[in-house]
């Protein structure tokens, strides 16, 4: 099928079933909005998965579409060009199942592929905790085995666990060799969060929302069979995971922000703030940078072997969640003072939530400093930024 | 001309700064916040009994008759705390106005009532506008052997607070000045994003007005009187800025990551001096505009310190990392205050663009 | 829609860059500029002997009928070294003007002879205009079976080592393009601030000219033509961007202060960084550009190149320290590159508003 | 005298004197056009010493006339307003005479305060070396004492020595302590430059100038009677030297600055770059940022005792240098590409000095990066830069 077919037909299935019940979803669950309609969007995660389109990028052989690089960016661009709403399954459709398809064993795919796939288990992620985030190797969480069982016995706390509420698992790294440090001595485990031990509390962000939660376990258990590689191996399975964050959704993403900057560009054509020349030359901007952003992940997904594009694409995540939090102010001084003082328009609610919201990207699957770091470090071969003397039992 | 500040301005902005460090902490913030941004202890305290807004106020209507300078410091204090009173509205901006184009026993009674330490407002039509009356103005009536106002003001800043709210209004085919008491208005609550100073919508259907300026307002006099408030406006940002900074300081002073605090990394410590090096040059502005009065430093001084007040807050909540994005931190509320007062009498770009049209003649 | 090099693409792009990683080193420039900013041996191996102007050259003229993103790699080389020869005139701006808008045998002979090696300029009358025709045009009248003009054009980049000048002139009430030997024309070295791409002032009386566009100069195909020479300044400005940080990452990596690499400190580091964040989001932009040719995208990889290349040489004289401020060093040569490119074509703020004026409507 | 008088004096006398032959001086001199016209501008000097305006702010004792810091910040804001050219005495008077003045014994003062008074003695700087720059510390600069006489002889390079083929004398940091590091064992030495082992080779600047020079010593003589304090008490007056120099002249440089942005403003309203809303905002910003600098400098020179102010104005420099260098940047995009191709106007000439010579201001006399350490740990308590391992012999 040609892409531009194949672009027709998605376009097709959103208008066909992102209507009637699902209508309420158009634009909902997005960064910020995280947590809304959770039910309705649990079922249109079926929906989606009853029209063949979750998890395509994934094989065949495991249940996927098999699909090539371009039609995923094809599906993503027209799933957010329909105002399709953010993802439940994302978790497990973009993070554990390709690492499960990597790393894990064959029970363990054929249990835990088909509900991602089929949108019925939902995933949280269990990586940050309060004195382990940018620098994320302190981990501290313990797993402890079970001598009797097996299992995994786990305590500790983990924060920035998005949606966990509403999740029916969570993948976990965890220190399973006392006195082990750094990246050494840590477990990647499946764990069940409706058990006793666990504890879900949310975090209110700065917008308000509360999408992200801390989890707290007072020896919880993992099965088992519910390590992923080796213990020990971790961090090695960890990273790998967050490698599958980038990639094709990026395109997806940036849908989401051309049409962000477009109801900027909206407001301010409306409310004279296109008159102000210092408005003018940051939309101008923001434009310029969108699509130099785009050309940048196309190179990035055209899986150039060039030495020079794969360092380039150090600089992706940098360049995208610093572009997306100066929309986010971008956004507010178009809407100027009224937007501050009063939202009684929706589209002052929608920015709002993308001015507070975009202030976690260059946060969030590491700071703008980590990634400054990575680029000088790895990118231009600067010297690597010396670990100081360490007081684990400060902070 | 004399830059350096006298023992009595700096026992007035030390002992300030000591209240408000004890009376405006992070817990005091968030009773304040669920009280509708406004801590009315705080406010007796420092209104009543310790005559902050008399410091602007004429001698002979109550006050102290001190300057702009004392105004300045402050609202800087003020700033530095996001102390949740009405004190910029009251002392920076009614009390000057009422100074300047009141009249008779109007002008004494109510600059006496703020000396005392009751608070006021002003309903600008267009506070977002560099002429905050370029909007659509309430028309009052005459009614009986007084007035009366009708009228929507989409954004009263600290109306809820005030004793009474000094109203624009046409009248007589012209401009004029009333007071309205807050008992006898309605003002409707906004969802504003600055959670410590509220603004509220004013809604006037006939409601009872005194006419408190001489026969016609005088726009000039109206003008100078607002630069108080310019002024001070930028005073609280530079105020604001200092204070998320300080917070950041003491918290990545402590915080580690990679075995050492995020203070010992030099990208953050260069970060951070330059915040100072912005604030500073801010902070000198407002306090060499303090002396003159001219409108075009000020103009200049609200574009720096607006700019450096987003650049504290941001940086703040970047480098606070994962919490500096909870609602349990402060950072946010220091950014929300950024941004709410950022457009406030004009961005910061409209501002420098008064400085370059006075430099290089109206843009084209 | 693949933005991914085709292994033809960087096997040219690598011989280029090694060719004048060999040739154009610092005292390699350092003689060119003692020769008034050309390197004519340099020039007669790309141009004569490499063929590297007969990139962009139609087949049927003699050419390799190549697309805009391999010239843009060569001219991203070319300004990476900042490569003494007239690349960028001739290749990226004659060629693509002479190929949309000349005719008949003028057409065919004069891409021959680029396509040969031999260098073009372009006498634009507003080089740093938007549109660098709306300026004072020359003026040409028929004499003998030819042409003759009258005119000064102020400054005409690389004239001096141009074998003929293409000039824009207005003949018969209307625009025409035409083409002036160099050996006829009169051109006054002119004394700019890039001692690596000299200028000239024309001086045109009654010069012999050659008119070689078709009846009525196509005002589109003009236009659409400068396209190249917009997108190849970037993508040249892109380069030098790159050379003068690799340059600084070399140098702060041996030069030492307090026992340490400049390189180790992490406020250097990260302004690094931030640099090559930039420089990729512009060559993105050049690179995508360089497939739609989009004026919009066009422009704006214009507006960002030239910020970057221009904060990339501001931040290499810095962390060289005191020897980025002698002559002696190479920082300065970039630097010069960068202003003098700065406003080629509008500055980067004229360029932006472009992409304002399409989203947003005209200013007001 | 009222200051209203006084000020009126100081106008006075530069439009009497800076007139007739010294009509050429007229805003020469200035940074990137230092060397120009040596030999009247030494007149010059000893014209402002028949004046009684050398030194001014010495105590009258040293034969200054004692005027108050209120009068000094008038006598250089005339200065500059009229157009005085840049000061050859600045060495002299600026820096080492309120040296000796603290730290010279009275044969010293005795000696050389004379000279720089009266115009006849001009000095240069010898503190930076190849590799002692922002490290200022790591000076390898020998001096060893000549048991004979008692005199010091000087081997080594210094750079930076600003006009140093234009002076008499130069001050000198060396080293005195064979195998002392860092601040120890360091001398301050006052050395005649017209002596066998002295040579000046002039440091071609970017912008073509060569007002600075490397001064090379090769056993050259520091008599025994030229040693400022005690032998290893070098770093310590060194410093207090550089304490100078900061101060009164920055009101007067200020003055300067305005005439540099008067002069853009100016062009900017004849060539139409006025009417670009860019260029508006950025002069209006240049003058924000001028006005500030005034009254940060006013409340630096009110002697504050406040510690606020103190450590307020350790951005001072940073602040000024930075604001003149984007005020060069701005001059070339007012003038244009026009005036980056050509210079037929001579304010074209100046611009483009302006624009060349602003970049050594964020680099000499501490740069961006050392100012903005120092007000980071001095200003903000923030931890120090760590030295490194050292590697005394690389670089």
């Amino acid at each position: 099928m040609s892409l531009e077919l194949f672009r027709a037909e998605i376009a097709g299935w959103m208008a066909a079933n992102l209507t009637g019940r699902f209508a309420p979803l158009v634009d909902r669950g997005h960064a910020g909005d995280g947590d809304a309609l959770p039910e309705l969007r649990k079922e249109w995660e079926r929906r989606l998965a009853e029209g063949g389109w979750t998890c395509p990028g994934w094989p065949r052989e495991h249940g996927g579409r098999g699909l090539s690089v371009a039609e995923q960016v094809v599906f993503q661009e027209e799933y957010a060009r329909a105002g399709g709403p953010g993802r439940l399954g994302h978790i497990g459709e973009g993070l554990l199942g390709p690492t499960l398809i990597a790393f894990g064993n064959e029970d363990q795919k054929r249990r835990f592929l088909p509900g991602i796939r089929e949108g019925r288990e939902f995933w949280a992620q269990g990586y940050s905790e309060p004195d382990a985030g940018s620098d994320l190797a302190n981990i501290r969480t313990r797993a402890r085995r079970d001598p009797q069982t097996g299992d995994w016995q786990v305590t500790g706390q983990k924060v920035w666990t998005s949606l966990a509420h509403l999740s029916d698992w969570i993948f976990v790294l965890a220190r399973c060799e006392e006195g082990s440090v750094g990246p050494k001595g840590l477990i990647f485990l499946l764990m069940k969060l409706d058990q006793p031990g666990v504890e879900i509390r949310p975090i209110r962000q700065i917008g308000g929302g509360a999408e992200f939660n801390s989890t707290f376990f007072d020896d919880a258990r993992a099965k088992a069979g519910d390590v992923v590689g080796a213990p020990g191996d971790g961090w090695k399975i960890g990273m790998a995971l967050l490698g599958f964050e980038r990639g094709i959704s990026t395109l997806g993403q940036q849908m989401g922000f051309a049409r962000e900057l477009e109801l900027i560009v909206g407001i301010a054509r409306e409310n004279g703030a296109a008159a102000r020349p210092a408005i003018r030359a940051r939309i101008a901007r923001a434009w310029a940078g969108l699509r130099a952003m785009r050309y940048m992940a196309m190179r990035m997904l055209a899986n150039d072997p060039e030495p020079q594009v794969q360092l380039e694409s150090l600089g992706y995540k940098y360049h995208w969640s610093n572009w997306h939090r100066d929309l986010g102010r971008l956004g507010m001084d178009v809407l100027g003072f009224s937007g501050a003082i009063a939202n009684d328009d929706p589209r002052v609610e929608k920015l709002r939530q993308l001015f507070f919201f975009t202030r976690a990207d260059t946060v969030y699957g590491g700071t703008n400093e980590i990634q400054l770091n990575i680029i000088a470090e790895r990118g231009l071969g600067m010297p690597k930024e010396p670990r100081g003397p360490g007081n684990m039992g400060k902070a | 001309m004399d830059l350096k500040l006298s023992s009595d301005q700096i026992f007035m902005r030390d002992e300030a700064r000591r209240l408000l460090a004890d009376r405006a902490g992070s817990e005091q913030l968030r009773k304040a916040i669920d009280a509708g941004g406004f801590d009315a202890a705080l406010w007796k305290t420092v209104g009543a009994e310790l005559g902050w807004c008399a410091v602007a106020v004429p001698e002979d209507a109550g006050g102290l008759g001190l300057g702009n300078l004392e105004l300045a410091l402050l609202a800087e204090e003020c700033g530095r705390r996001l102390a949740p009173v009405p004190f910029w509205s009251t002392a920076c901006l009614a009390a000057p106005l009422i100074g300047a184009v009141a009249a008779g026993e109007a002008r004494e009674t109510l600059l006496a009532r703020i000396a005392a330490g009751e608070a006021a407002a002003v309903a600008m039509p267009a506070p977002a506008k560099v002429d905050p009356l370029g909007g659509e103005l309430p028309t009052a009536r005459r009614s009986g052997d007084g007035w009366a106002i009708d009228g929507v003001v989409p954004a009263v800043i600290d109306g809820a607070s005030a004793a009474y709210i000094l109203v624009p209004a046409s009248a007589d085919g012209g401009l004029a000045l009333f007071a309205v008491e807050r008992a006898d208005a309605t003002l409707e609550t906004l969802d504003g994003i600055d959670l410590l100073r509220p603004a509220a919508r004013l809604v006037l259907a006939g409601t009872k007005a005194a006419r408190i300026d001489a026969e016609r307002l005088d726009r000039t006099a109206f003008d100078a009187a607002l630069l108080s408030a310019r002024l001070t406006l930028a005073a609280e940002q530079v105020g604001a800025a200092q204070g998320v900074l300080d917070m950041t300081l003491a918290y990545i002073a402590e915080r580690m990551q990679f075995g050492r605090t995020i203070a010992s990394f030099q990208a953050v410590k260069h970060r951070c001096a330059l915040l100072l090096v912005e604030i500073v040059e801010a902070r000198s502005l407002v306090y060499g505009a303090a002396q003159g009065l001219d409108p075009l430093e000020i103009a200049a001084a609200g574009a720096l310190a607006s700019q450096v007040a987003f650049r504290a807050a941001e940086e703040a909540i970047q480098l606070h990392g994962g919490v500096g994005n909870t609602w349990e931190y402060d950072p946010h509320l220091y950014f929300r205050r950024a941004q709410a007062t950022a457009n406030l009498f004009g961005s910061a770009d409209e501002k420098l663009a008064l400085v370059a049209d006075a430099l290089l003649g109206a843009a084209a």
